[in-house]
């Protein structure tokens, strides 16, 4: 049992990383409007996310040091404060975006309209990260989200066409009606919401916060080629629900509640009240994702004491930082900006950020002075290379598509 | 003086040609002792060269040997990196460094960490 | 602390330049985030760009309306609770109006467009009618009546389709 | 890297620049934001004296506005007009690897002077702030 729950951390990340607010709604619309011609940028990021977080929690394990510590070694002082400034921004978005998601899915649970729930939901994810141990937090949040996993049996009741669901994703075209850079617009969108830099932030950090040693690499090892791998799957499961249920009738996806749907069609009262425990379950862990991560990050930069492994009193800044993130992230969520809209630019801006995050760590994963003989193989290197050029691309191509489409309309 | 004041620095030599600016300071420990820690670090030599980014990222040492397309982007002007010892060093300004020699001469016969 | 040639080809490799130009790049972002979250509705200058953005209007309006036929549907075989109905119906019915709101703030160019939009704008109000009771009655918790709005649901839906059908 | 050695060779920037310091409890106490040399005599080669830690050092590396921002905070905090930066002295490192580690605790660094603030002014304010997370 405890082996089993040795996996937690990943699930809580992939769970809380692939599906939160952002990334539901992603796979949902681009399900409706694509059917699975998107599916592959799904799986070229659970690939590129298990390479690298792979690479970060083997790092953190073997010195110690999470990512943005090395962030900041690598590239410089300079470089890494714009760096900096630049992953607490999409973080701080990012967290403003969750703590509205929570709301919605308190809001499909209850009608009460989401941003009466917003201020509550800012002091409960303050509340767990200030008084709830690392371990029973990604425990519980991860056991939770695999409510989620009822997506796949609702799926299987539908009884969909496999083969034209299977020839969709293994022949991806342009669907008609849409153009080629709207198409790529999304599969970027996708892409970075697989990928999202706060995934790594977290995973590494909370490599150190449980302390792992050499012996647990095994561990990292199982929480990032089974949570990640899992989390790709759920993202295309929901796909393939909103291509069955909604592509047919030409409906497109705006909402949460309409994410839900099929799943309610397909089980009935039980099934939604899964999703919806599910959905509540993936925002809030992507809410204390993203609340730790912005604190990590700052933190790790300026080597303050971080971390929920001290008393918060011996963390005085790291907890500071949370707190004020989490304060600002309610009050923008509160102007009621489209909190589906923000997390899907989020996510686009994340992906024009990519290379910053993991080129440090694709250096230090081959430094004998940190890693000794647990330096990256061959093999991993030669897929970390070729994703960071892939990353390189996408982060160039990321605005001028974003303009080009106006976001995908 | 500090670390900061001296990275980055033009280094110019003894005919006032350029030679490229300080990467980084190799510091050797047989100073006098210093508290519990012991013999301090003495400023042995200016790392000193047209500048590589692999350097800085610590790709280019033979050490590291991968990755591949990292090694041949950054790492391969290693080479043309001169140490010039602290003792060639004539004069510091702001963020300039003028060496008593030319740059063969610089070159001293130091140890590499 | 990087050498200024190595800074420079740092630069090159990671796309950011140093803090300072750094917030110049987040500035320039957000401006571009913002400028993409506004979608004006450009002004339709001949029958051609009307037409267009009638169909577009309608095919939202279609999508909403069968968001909540599927919505009474569910309520028909009591698949969901009356708050996730009353939610989704809402959403449909926001969507709906929006786009109906929309539509009618556009100048039609011409005579021909002000015929076409006589005949979308009864397809809508009729459509966003029957949305509003469905979201009502969901409201009420009433999902024998949310069932009931299936009918008129699945005549704007028809009605919807014909038209997006005659203007292709 | 092997334990304090005579006669050791490394990079200033590469192998002690950016790291972060840990204490003698093993808590984080702030990065190596500058290295201070100072010769024993004329013409002696300088030694490493001090690290420099905190933003006091870190805002005159950066530069711009950002940089003078840094500086600014330092000084409100430290009372005398024209504070330097937080110096830690070398004697006081343990040893030198992934991190610096030293012999004392944070307390007793110049450097703490922001945390401690925090720690006064915000967080010991809030309920629960001294126990351990359940």
């Amino acid at each position: 049992m405890k082996k089993l729950l040795g996996v937690t951390l990943g699930i809580l990340t992939a769970i809380g990383g692939f599906l939160d607010i952002g990334d539901i709604v992603t796979a949902a619309v681009t399900g409706a409007r694509f059917r699975m011609s998107l599916a592959w940028a799904v799986a070229l990021g659970v690939v590129g996310i298990v390479i690298y977080a792979e690479m970060a929690g083997r790092v953190a394990t073997v010195s110690h040091r999470p990512v943005f510590d090395l962030v900041r070694e690598r590239v410089g002082a300079r470089l890494g404060l714009a760096n900096l400034l630049a992953s607490y921004l999409v973080t701080f978005l990012t967290l403003a975006a969750e703590v509205a998601g929570v709301a919605l899915a308190l809001q499909l649970a209850s009608d009460v309209n989401y941003l009466l729930w917003i201020p509550l939901v800012g002091f409960l994810v303050w509340l767990v990260i200030w008084r709830v141990k690392f371990e029973t937090m990604e425990n519980v949040f991860g056991l939770i989200g695999l409510a989620l996993i009822v997506m796949a049996v609702a799926l299987w009741q539908l009884h969909p066409d496999w083969s034209s669901l299977w020839h969709s994703a293994s022949h991806p075209e342009v669907t008609s009606g849409e153009g080629t850079p709207t198409y790529f617009y999304y599969a970027i969108a996708l892409f970075g919401a697989t990928m999202t830099p706060y995934e790594v932030f977290f995973f590494s950090s909370g490599a150190v916060e449980e302390r792992w040693q050499r012996n647990d690499l095994m561990l990292n090892r199982a929480n990032v080629y089974l949570g990640f791998p899992l989390g790709g799957l759920l993202t295309l499961t929901l796909m393939a629900l909103t291509a069955v249920v909604f592509a047919p009738m030409n409906i497109t996806v705006e909402h949460l509640s309409q994410a839900a749907l099929p799943t309610s069609l397909a089980l009935g009262k039980v099934g939604l009240a899964l999703i919806i425990i599910g959905f509540f379950a993936a925002t809030f862990s992507a809410a204390l994702e993203t609340g730790l991560s912005a604190g990590y990050t700052i933190s790790q930069y300026f080597g303050w004491q971080w971390g929920k492994f001290v008393r918060p009193l011996g963390a005085a800044r790291f907890h500071a930082v949370v707190l004020i993130s989490l304060v600002g992230a309610v009050l923008l969520a509160l102007t009621a900006i489209d909190p589906v809209k923000l997390t899907e630019y989020t996510v686009v801006l994340a992906a024009a950020a990519l290379p910053l995050t993991y080129f440090p760590i694709l250096v230090v994963a081959n430094d004998p002075d940190f890693m000794g003989d647990k330096v990256n193989s061959r093999f991993s290197n030669a897929i970390a290379s070729i994703y960071m050029v892939i990353l390189v691309v996408v982060s160039l191509a990321t605005i001028p598509l974003m303009i080009a489409t106006k976001a995908g309309a | 003086m500090r670390l900061s004041e001296l990275l980055d620095s033009d280094v110019t030599d003894r005919n006032g040609q350029r030679i490229g600016h300080v990467h980084d300071v190799q510091l050797v420990q047989d100073g006098p002792p210093l508290g519990t820690w012991g013999a301090a670090f003495r400023l042995e030599g200016l790392v000193v060269g047209p500048g590589s980014i692999g350097t800085r990222l610590g790709i280019a040492r033979p050490e590291v040997k991968g990755p591949w397309i990292l090694k041949l982007l950054f790492a391969r002007r290693r080479s043309s990196r001169i140490l010039i010892p602290w003792d060639r060093v004539r004069d510091i300004g702001d963020k300039h460094i003028s060496a008593d020699c030319v740059a063969d001469e610089c070159q001293g016969a130091l140890e590499r960490p | 602390m990087l050498t200024t040639e190595a800074r420079r080809q740092s630069e090159v490799l990671l796309g950011v330049r140093s803090a300072a130009t750094g917030r110049r790049l987040l500035i320039l972002v957000l401006l571009v985030v913002s400028a993409s979250c506004v979608q004006p509705v450009g002004p339709a200058r001949t029958f051609d760009s009307y037409k267009h953005k009638a169909k577009d209007t309608a095919e939202t309006a279609l999508s909403s309306v069968e968001t909540a036929r599927l919505g009474a549907r569910a309520a028909k075989r009591d698949d969901v609770f009356p708050s996730f109905l009353s939610v989704l119906l809402g959403e449909a019915e926001d969507e709906a109006m929006s786009a109906q709101s929309t539509f009618d703030s556009v100048q039609p160019p011409n005579k021909r467009s002000d015929r076409l939009r006589d005949r979308l704008d009864a397809l809508l109000v009729r459509a966003t009618d029957a949305l509003s009771q469905a979201r009502i009655a969901a409201r009420r918790a009433d999902l024998d009546e949310v069932a009931r709005q299936a009918r008129p649901l699945a005549r704007s839906s028809r009605e919807l389709n014909r038209f997006v059908e005659a203007q292709k | 890297m092997d334990p304090p050695a005579r006669g050791r060779r490394l990079y200033a920037a590469l192998h002690l620049l950016d790291r972060q310091i840990l204490d003698a409890d093993s808590m984080m106490a702030g990065k190596v934001d500058d290295l201070e040399f100072e010769s024993a005599h004329d013409g002696a080669a300088p030694v490493v004296t001090d690290i420099l830690s905190g933003v006091g050092a870190l805002g005159p590396r950066l530069g711009g506005r950002l940089g003078r921002w840094l500086t600014g905070i330092h000084r409100r905090l430290r009372p005398e007009p024209e504070p330097g930066p937080a110096r830690i002295s070398f004697g006081v490192v343990k040893k030198l690897d992934n991190h610096v580690e030293l012999s004392l605790h944070r307390s007793e660094l110049e450097n703490n002077q922001l945390e401690a603030w925090t720690r006064d002014n915000l967080i010991a304010h809030i309920p629960g702030a001294s126990d351990a997370p359940e």
